[in-house]
């Protein structure tokens, strides 16, 4: 483990940012090529906003933690809610399901998050939350300077 | 995040986005550029990307709601220079036909049928 | 309670712009001018070194605690860890007293971190660890737009 | 955070400053600067913090350790264009007769005794 940090936030739209502004500070530790920053932070975005959205319905109390761990080159990722969880995972997973088109959410999310992850795993149970993990390996990295 | 919003003879918006893209900043803009379309004569919009630092899926739900909008009048929608992360998340979503780089006067050009070349 | 943050980090140096960047993001929703941004910043860098510099001497184990708070047009902050302590913090906090001269530490790290907040407590028990609070009113405030 | 060096008749530097200065990054550059200062006939730097986004007080910690290295010769040192926030910083510290607004021409003219009107 070369580093590690936990952020928690109350559930409101505007910590949405808040979630890409650190990742992004952790991540840049390592260097990474603008394509590898811009997927990695749409994943926690993604991610992030279905806590705040569907784990919470944006209600300015639950609570959404984001852990991330850098091993090397590589960054693990733990989005978490306490919120009322996913009855059937797989179905939500198919790409254009959404329980909420009428927030114009795409149903995208969780393709974009498989997509630009290398892995990535949802546990879910109803009125007890919702933690998706997900990893991503950098390729173009520069080692920290000591000097 | 900010955006522009100019009009080219009442049928073309060209709409330009600044900084970043989410959920809420979704919601925030969602119903003032839905008005202006709703309004108007419009029959195209022309969504320039260039400036936009960041987008997530509900950049694909704006642009739907929109083009869902613009269907009535059967109009035509183009995505103006999305990064290369952007162009994954259209094609995920399947809006890759939509896709141009270019100038907004290409842009333009194209959506009045008038091709370069 | 408007919106409520805590970051948690490992006591590695890299992890003080990791602060700056959350806190600039919690702070942002308040529209702050550039100076008081840049003041508030200054505060959460100075405390955040000191507890991986001085609480943790950098050990990279050690857990550094940011918590924030927004109420209006106030921001609270507090900066924790479970370091080594201090033992006469009236000393401490006098401009100029360092016990890290040879680091090139100016001591001037509390006097900056007074003169900025609207009100700052140290409390320390040596081998227990440290908490900074502090709070600071944001004046130049445009309300979040609802549209 | 970045710095570039600049040498002049070889007894001025300008260092300009990039980014944000803390403790992880003044450790960062602190030697190499201080290589250079030590090698040469240097007797004046001129710091450029007109393109510094951000610093604490470990940027008074890395220009008092440059100035004590450069007191042996009787060197000098200009803090040029700090931000409003580091002119408070500076203050604080004691080192507020080594501040001026200007460009990199008039400190070095400052430097050199010759000032202007
Ligand atoms: N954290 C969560 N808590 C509860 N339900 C969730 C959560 N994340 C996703 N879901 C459910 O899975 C569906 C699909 O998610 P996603 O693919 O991200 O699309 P979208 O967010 O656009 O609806 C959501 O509509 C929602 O019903
Ligand atoms: N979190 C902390 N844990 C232990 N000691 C601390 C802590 N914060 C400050 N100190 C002590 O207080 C002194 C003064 O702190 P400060 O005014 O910030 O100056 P500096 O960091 O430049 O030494 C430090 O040198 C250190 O001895």
């Amino acid at each position: 483990m070369d580093n590690e940090m936990t952020l928690t936030f109350v559930a409101i739209s505007e910590n949405e940012s808040l979630a890409r502004m650190a990742i992004t500070s952790f991540v840049a530790q390592l260097d990474p090529t603008i394509d590898e920053l811009s997927e990695f932070k749409t994943i926690v975005s993604e991610a992030v906003s279905n806590a705040i959205i569907h784990g919470y319905d944006e209600d300015g109390k639950g609570i959404v933690t984001v852990h991330a761990v850098r091993d090397g080159d590589v960054i693990s990722v733990a989005v978490k809610d306490n919120g009322k969880g996913i009855f059937d995972v797989k179905r939500a997973m198919e790409p254009l399901f959404t329980s909420k088109a009428e927030m114009e959410r795409s149903g995208m999310g969780f393709t974009i998050m498989e997509s630009f992850a290398d892995d990535l795993q949802v546990e879910s149970e109803p009125n007890v939350g919702t933690v998706v993990t997900f990893s991503k390996k950098f390729y173009s990295v520069k080692m920290p300077q000591i000097s | 995040m900010n955006y522009e919003m100019d009009m080219h003879l009442n049928d073309i918006a060209v709409i330009r986005l600044y900084g970043e893209l989410d959920h809420h900043e979704a919601e925030k803009i969602r119903s003032q550029i839905s008005k202006t379309i709703l309004q108007g004569n419009l029959n195209t919009i022309i969504w320039n990307l260039e400036r936009l630092n960041f987008m997530d899926s509900s950049g694909i739900g704006l642009i739907l709601g929109r083009m869902r909008e613009l269907s009535a009048v059967n109009g035509q929608t183009i995505i103006l220079n999305p990064s290369n992360t952007m162009k994954k998340i259209f094609q995920f979503s399947g809006l890759a036909s939509y896709m141009m780089d270019g100038t907004e006067a290409d842009a333009i050009l194209h959506a009045r049928g008038i091709v370069n070349g």
